[in-house]
């Protein structure tokens, strides 16, 4: 392993080196730092945010207006809340970091915010979705480009309204996030009124058996199984629904859209639905462009759901450091007033809690090993059904 | 050490020597950034101490530690204060120091439990834990001052701790060993699961703050602005301060003699005169006390408290640090608790690897220096003491 | 709650008993020869799940469908590589410190375990996520109300009891059986009956990983997903198990495997809309059967010489 | 030795170990001052009863009194406080430790434990610290001067014989009422153990009021040292007396060497 470890350094040395020779003509030097899962169940999302969160880097260093030269600082928050605090502590302790772009995880972005608010450190949310991060406090350090959960819950709950479903069982991590999936969606089910949540069920976000609640679940028989929580218990509980025998339908969240969903469930993740804030990458106004560069990098893995905003968190920090200069306080002053500026995932507009509004929802459901949209999937045309699906 | 135990006290300087040293090393660890630094840093570190054990300098630093104790040990408070002094503006690197200096504590209790009354306890992060949440509950929902706070913090680690008393006091080896792993996994669990306590998520813990002093707001003093972490480093010191003087009496009075004589053999203890049951109580209760007071400390540092930073793993990390310094070593615990905290987040940047490097970093230890960097030498009861 | 309920949660306790029970014999049987705790002995369970994983991409590699020849190599791959591992660990890491204390060996396995979980993690490819684990065993179930008994759960279950009952005949019918029990009551007189100590020390590694191995599989088979972190919780509740059960005893072993995940299950049943609970509950009656049991429910002989 | 006052005194003792009885209503008295010798096969519950009367095993049957208390049930360290010490078979020293530090851990009852006095009170802990320093020495001194000079070195490095002799220490330095001990011999050359007769002889010269009892296979020990043998066979008084008659008693030999 030490041998991996000395190759390591040296390919990190290379990097270096190489950075120096691009830096040749003297351009200030300016860090800028990004936090993401990058370890741990949901580490493929944090990749993805990073390496798109490197391709703005990457490529703004090789724009000759550019007045810095950008150095990208990356920390692994391991989607855990106390090491998101420990590493957000690292980051916003060193000066030398101007700003961030921070958290696919929710659990992990919503305890830091008091660190960056303490350190009084700029961040730009580029994944988490709990609405209480920008919501909660109103600190200026504080802004999200992705949408929140909200908006999502009330479009999945319209959804399974209208597929005629009338009972829901609910299962959530017990982290804010899931915690928050589990209020916001079982709000808008009420809202609507068609169907009834028949039992909620709170699991550990680590929890490998879950033979105990489906049971239960399945004395209670619901139509839906409602998900609210990430990817790698999701993929446990619905491969244990079917152990147990359970037909009903799984209704997840934007926490499971990743390929690693699909990969780890194989043929059982058909028919499985999710939704999430913002238009698929493709069809973002600068999707295509995204995409070709992202792909021009050969990165090892792909920028998943939301690596495009953690491209669009990244080139916004950027825009603003070219603006007003490396300066923390004059960062935060100019991304306290954006207004309609343009970017790859389209218009952005911070509100007066930093939080971009993102009203596009787009819903998901699984059809041959792929997340495909609803509206063109052969689920909504009827030609396949999910079970149960009225 | 002292092989022929000479009547003439051991000379002073080679301890300074060694100790200026090491201060210029860790301050050299801490400042640089680059990890070709570090690593080639690290690796001359190493090569250094090899040598110097090979030319068999430590001899005579240890000699001269043991007997001019108390005039090193003020000039190793000397040496944290300069190397504070160095890091006065620097956040992150105040957090390390003052996160050694806790850690510290903690293991020092862990080493009255297991270095010398020989009571296993797998579950020191949890106890550490219960000192945090203490402190986040207290200085969110009660006035107290916030250093009765760190006090009630310790007891109730203790409290808690006692719980476990029976069982422990009736189990020995391996099934002591699994007493405190079950309490290690049932803590986290139970933090995790109950929402009073902020479930998975956690909660924030309030800055410390005493007499109106908030520790919480950088401090400038003449010209010079300093972190706000230096309040807490100043109380952070005087904690070890106050617990290593504690462990170094215990250690070298008759109740120390009696921790060891019933680590080493009950039955023979016992039939001198030992109440295992009570020295076992003093020891487990004791250590059980600093741990929780570094843990509330560290809560108040942190500002946050959450289930996680209190896994089982976490406390096999404590013992780990107890096996790395040489059980029963005070020295040896903090020189081991600066690798162990340093060492992984300066690797930090070969991120997903660092795990498997400290791993295999204290395989090696294990099974070249399994007495630990620093073996504990044999009692003597005051630091140049000759007959 | 209806029969089928009950019916269903029998076999989930079931089903979890013979896994923990399984990982439980493992560490009673280190413990038996070398009175060491061996706490790598749960990610060896994950790396063999891994193996066996390898093992099915291989085949398919190489074409061959067939479910029961798939999964008869899986586990014969898997049992000898972790055999193997087992030896190893027990020639380079264990032996060497027989003379420490013995918390020594069990840190450095746990060390080790580490390693083995980081490398997992690290050098399989995407080895931080779920993998899907190929089900392979016939799928259909029959539904008794509330109650599906799937034919592979009923299978894995008769493997497990296979396997324990094997092992139960190898350690009290066979002469390597006698040399280990010898080993495990007394060193020395071992040594003077002229069994070779290290030898069977090293097959009693070979044995007991091999069994995590199959563990590792059956985890494998019974969620349909592996991740690298598995090893670490089996570790640690089958050690409780040995230990609650009394270390040295397979019975003993077993015995507490069962009783955790009966513990676990009547958690949630007690505690139904909490069964988050259900470790909390599960680890407080360990210590309280520790205050109780001082040496484990199934007493360890010790036989002090004063 | 009829009109003597009994110092220890045991009646029907009897011990158990799953089916082997190592003790059978084993009745015995030994007056103050007495040096007695508890000679037997192996096996024939000499150990047995000091770990007996020394409160490690509790006895199935019959009452142990020491000094006119009962002190049957009562722990081991409870038996030293009232005045008995004792060595090992195997010898039971913490070898890490110091030489001071094991004769030391033998002088518990003479020691103050509180914790105020040990953490606090450092001054007067020198006080009593330096006192032990000196008694321990002075101990150390009759058995081999040369260790005297080494009091803290680990024991770990001795040879066998310093390692009794230290052990024999830790048990006379708390001044006990009843020395027990078991085997001094064992491992020891023959003029070795001779030597360390010896010595215990001088310590016991000092301090009159000193009864051992000695668990020992030397013969001429046993003939050189004890006033008074006691024979145990499968666990029963077999024979009880001065050396010379138990050595010609015919159930004695028939012990031993299995003739009639």
């Amino acid at each position: 392993m030490t041998k991996i470890g000395k190759i390591g350094t040296m390919g990190l040395t290379a990097a270096i080196l190489a950075f120096a020779a691009v830096a040749a003509d003297a351009k200030d030097k300016v860090k800028v730092g990004f936090i993401g899962p990058l370890t741990g169940g949901v580490s493929v999302n944090g990749i993805g945010g990073r390496n798109s969160a490197d391709l703005a880097v990457k490529l703004r260093n090789a724009d000759p207006k550019s007045k810095y030269e950008y150095e990208l600082v990356v920390l692994d928050d391991e989607c855990k809340p106390n090491v998101a605090v420990q590493v957000a502590t690292k980051m916003a302790a060193d000066n030398e970091i101007i700003a961030g772009a921070t958290h696919y995880c929710s659990a992990a972005a919503i305890a830091t915010v008091d660190v960056y608010h303490k350190f009084g450190f700029p961040v730009i949310v580029w994944g988490a979705v709990l609405p209480d991060i920008t919501y909660r406090n109103k600190y200026e350090e504080v802004h999200r480009v992705n949408g929140t959960m909200i908006n999502q819950n009330d479009a999945n709950a319209e959804l399974i309204s209208k597929l005629g479903y009338k009972t829901v069982a609910v299962i959530h991590d017990t982290t804010d996030y899931g915690k928050g999936h589990n209020e916001y969606f079982s709000k808008a089910l009420a809202a609507i009124g068609k169907a009834k949540i028949v039992g909620t069920f709170g699991v550990t976000a680590d929890q490998q058996d879950f033979a105990a609640e489906l049971t239960q679940i399945k004395s209670l028989n619901p139509e839906v199984i409602y998900f609210g929580g990430l990817t790698p218990i999701g993929v446990r509980i619905r491969s244990q629904m079917d152990k147990l025998g359970i037909k009903a339908a799984f209704d997840g969240t934007s926490g499971i859209v990743s390929d690693a969903y699909i990969q780890g469930l194989g043929p059982l993740a058909e028919g499985t639905l999710a939704f999430r804030e913002g238009a698929p990458t493709e069809k973002l106004p600068g999707g295509k462009f995204f995409i070709e560069n992202y792909n021009a990098q050969k990165y090892d893995s792909p920028p998943e759901a939301y690596g495009a905003f953690a491209y669009a968190a990244m080139d916004m920090i950027l825009d603003t450091i070219e603006k007003v200069g490396p300066d923390r306080k004059k960062v935060i002053a100019a991304l306290g007033d954006v207004k309609n500026v343009d970017s790859i995932v389209g218009k952005i507009t911070f509100d007066d809690h930093g939080q971009n509004t993102v009203p596009l929802i787009t819903k998901y459901v699984v059809q041959d090993g792929k997340f495909v949209e609803w509206d063109e999937s052969e689920y909504a045309t009827g030609k396949r059904k999910l079970p149960g699906q009225k | 050490m002292a092989r022929k135990a000479d009547k003439a006290r051991a000379a002073f300087w080679p301890g300074l020597i060694a100790l200026a040293a090491a201060t210029g090393y860790l301050i050299a660890l801490l400042a640089v950034e680059k990890q070709t630094f570090i690593i080639s840093l690290l690796f001359g570190g190493i090569a250094v101490v090899v040598v110097a054990a090979w030319l068999g300098l430590f001899d005579d630093v240890s000699r001269a530690f043991s007997d001019h104790e108390d005039v090193l040990g003020g000039c190793v408070i000397l040496a944290a204060l300069a190397v504070a002094a160095f890091f006065h503006e620097n956040h992150f690197a105040l957090l390390l120091i003052i996160t050694i200096l806790l850690y510290s504590v903690a293991t020092l209790g862990l080493n009255v439990q297991f270095g010398y009354a020989g009571v296993l306890n797998f579950a020191g992060a949890s106890f550490f834990g219960i000192g945090a949440y203490t402190s986040a509950v207290l200085n969110s929902h009660t006035a107290l001052p916030h250093l009765l706070v760190l006090l009630i913090g310790g007891l109730l680690a203790a409290l808690i701790g006692s719980l476990l008393l029976l069982p422990v006091l009736r189990t020995r080896g391996h099934y002591a060993a699994v007493v405190t792993i079950a309490f290690a996994l049932l803590f986290k669990t139970f933090i995790e699961v109950n929402d009073v306590l902020g479930g998975p998520q956690g909660m924030q813990v309030k800055g410390m703050n005493i007499l109106g002093w908030s520790f919480n707001d950088n401090v400038k003093i003449g010209g010079i602005s300093f972190s706000f972490y230096m309040n807490y480093f100043v109380v952070s010191l005087l904690l070890l301060i106050a617990a290593f003087i504690l462990v170094r009496r215990l250690e070298r009075s008759w109740i120390g003699l009696n921790l060891d004589a019933l680590r080493l053999d009950e039955t023979a203890a016992s039939c001198f005169g030992l109440n295992l049951a009570r020295w076992k109580i003093t020891a487990f209760l004791i250590g059980n006390f600093l741990i929780g007071l570094a843990g509330a400390m560290f809560g108040m540092v942190g500002g946050f408290v959450g289930p996680n930073n209190y896994t089982f793993a976490d406390s096999l990390i404590l013992v780990s640090i107890l096996l790395l310094g040489g059980i029963g070593n005070p020295w040896g615990l903090i020189i081991a608790t600066i690798i162990v905290v340093v060492l992984p987040e300066k690797l930090q940047t070969i991120q997903e690897y660092r795990f498997l490097l400290y791993a295999l970093m204290v395989i090696a230890v294990l099974l070249f220096r399994p007495q630990g960097l620093v073996p504990r030498p044999v009692r003597h009861y005051f630091p140049g003491w000759r007959p | 709650m209806d029969v089928g309920l009950v019916a269903q949660y029998v076999m989930n306790g079931l089903m979890l008993g013979m896994m923990y029970a399984l990982v439980a014999v493992g560490f009673t049987l280190f413990f038996g020869v070398l009175d060491i705790i061996k706490f790598s002995h749960g990610d060896v369970l994950t790396v063999g799940a891994f193996t066996a994983l390898v093992t099915f991409a291989g085949l398919n590699a190489l074409g061959l469908k067939s479910q029961w020849v798939d999964l008869g190599t899986m586990l014969v791959v898997a049992t000898l590589a972790m055999a193997l591992l087992g030896m190893a660990i027990a020639r380079y890491l264990v032996m060497p410190l027989r003379s420490a204390p013995a918390l020594n060996t069990l840190l450095i396995t746990l060390m080790l375990g580490t390693v083995l979980r980081e490398s997992v993690r690290l050098f399989y490819p995407q080895g931080a996520n779920p993998k899907p684990f190929p089900a392979l065993l016939p799928r259909s179930s029959i539904d008794l109300g509330s109650f599906n008994l799937r034919l592979d759960n009923a299978l894995m279950l008769a493997a497990g009891v296979l396997v324990i009952v094997g092992l139960q005949f190898l350690l009290n019918r066979t002469k390597l059986g006698l040399a280990i029990r010898a080993v495990a009551q007394d060193e020395e007189t071992a040594r003077t009956m002229g069994i070779n100590f290290s030898a069977v020390v090293l097959i009693t590694f070979a044995i007991g990983s091999g069994l995590a191995a199959f563990a590792g599989v059956m985890n494998g088979l019974y969620y349909n997903e592996i991740n690298f972190g598995i090893g670490l919780y089996l570790g640690v509740i089958g050690f409780s198990a040995a230990i609650i059960g009394g270390l040295g005893s397979i019975y003993g072993a077993i015995l507490g495997g069962f009783l955790f995940a009966g513990l676990q299950t009547i958690g949630t049943v007690l505690l139904p809309f909490a069964s988050a609970y259900k470790d909390v509950f599960a680890f407080a009656v360990v210590i309280a059967i520790m205050a109780w049991r001082p040496t484990g429910l199934i007493r360890e002989k010790i036989s002090e010489r004063v | 030795m009829a009109a003597v006052t009994p110092l220890l005194e045991a009646r029907g003792l009897s011990k158990r170990f799953g089916g082997v009885v190592a003790l059978d209503s084993l009745d015995l008295v030994v007056a103050s001052n007495e040096i007695i010798g508890l000679i037997g096969p192996n096996g024939s519950g000499k150990t047995t009863f000091f770990n007996v009367v020394t409160g490690i095993y509790g006895a199935d049957a019959g009452r142990v009194t020491f000094d006119g208390a009962d002190i049957t049930k009562a722990p081991s360290c409870a038996v030293y406080q009232a005045g008995i010490s004792r060595t090992f078979q195997r010898s039971r020293l913490s070898l890490p430790l110091s030489i001071f530090d094991n004769i030391m851990i033998g002088n518990y009852k003479h020691l103050n434990q509180g914790l105020w006095f040990n953490l606090v009170r450092r001054a007067s802990f020198k006080r009593e610290f330096e006192e032990s320093y000196r008694s321990a020495r002075a101990l150390v001194e009759v058995f081999e001067p040369v260790l005297a000079d080494r009091m803290f070195e680990p024991v770990v490095g001795l040879p066998m014989i310093d390692r009794r002799r230290i052990e024999i220490c830790r048990a006379l330095i708390s001044a006990p009422k009843l020395l027990l001990l078991d085997e001094p011999s064992a491992g020891m050359t023959h003029d070795e153990t001779k030597e360390l007769m010896s010595d215990i002889l001088l310590v016991r010269e000092r301090n009159k009021n000193l009864t051992i009892i000695i668990v020992e296979h030397e013969m001429g020990v046993i003939e050189r040292i004890t006033d008074r043998c006691i024979v145990l066979n499968f666990g029963r008084k077999i024979a009880e007396g001065p050396y010379r008659r138990i050595a010609s008693d015919a159930q004695v030999q028939e012990a031993y060497l299995g003739v009639a």
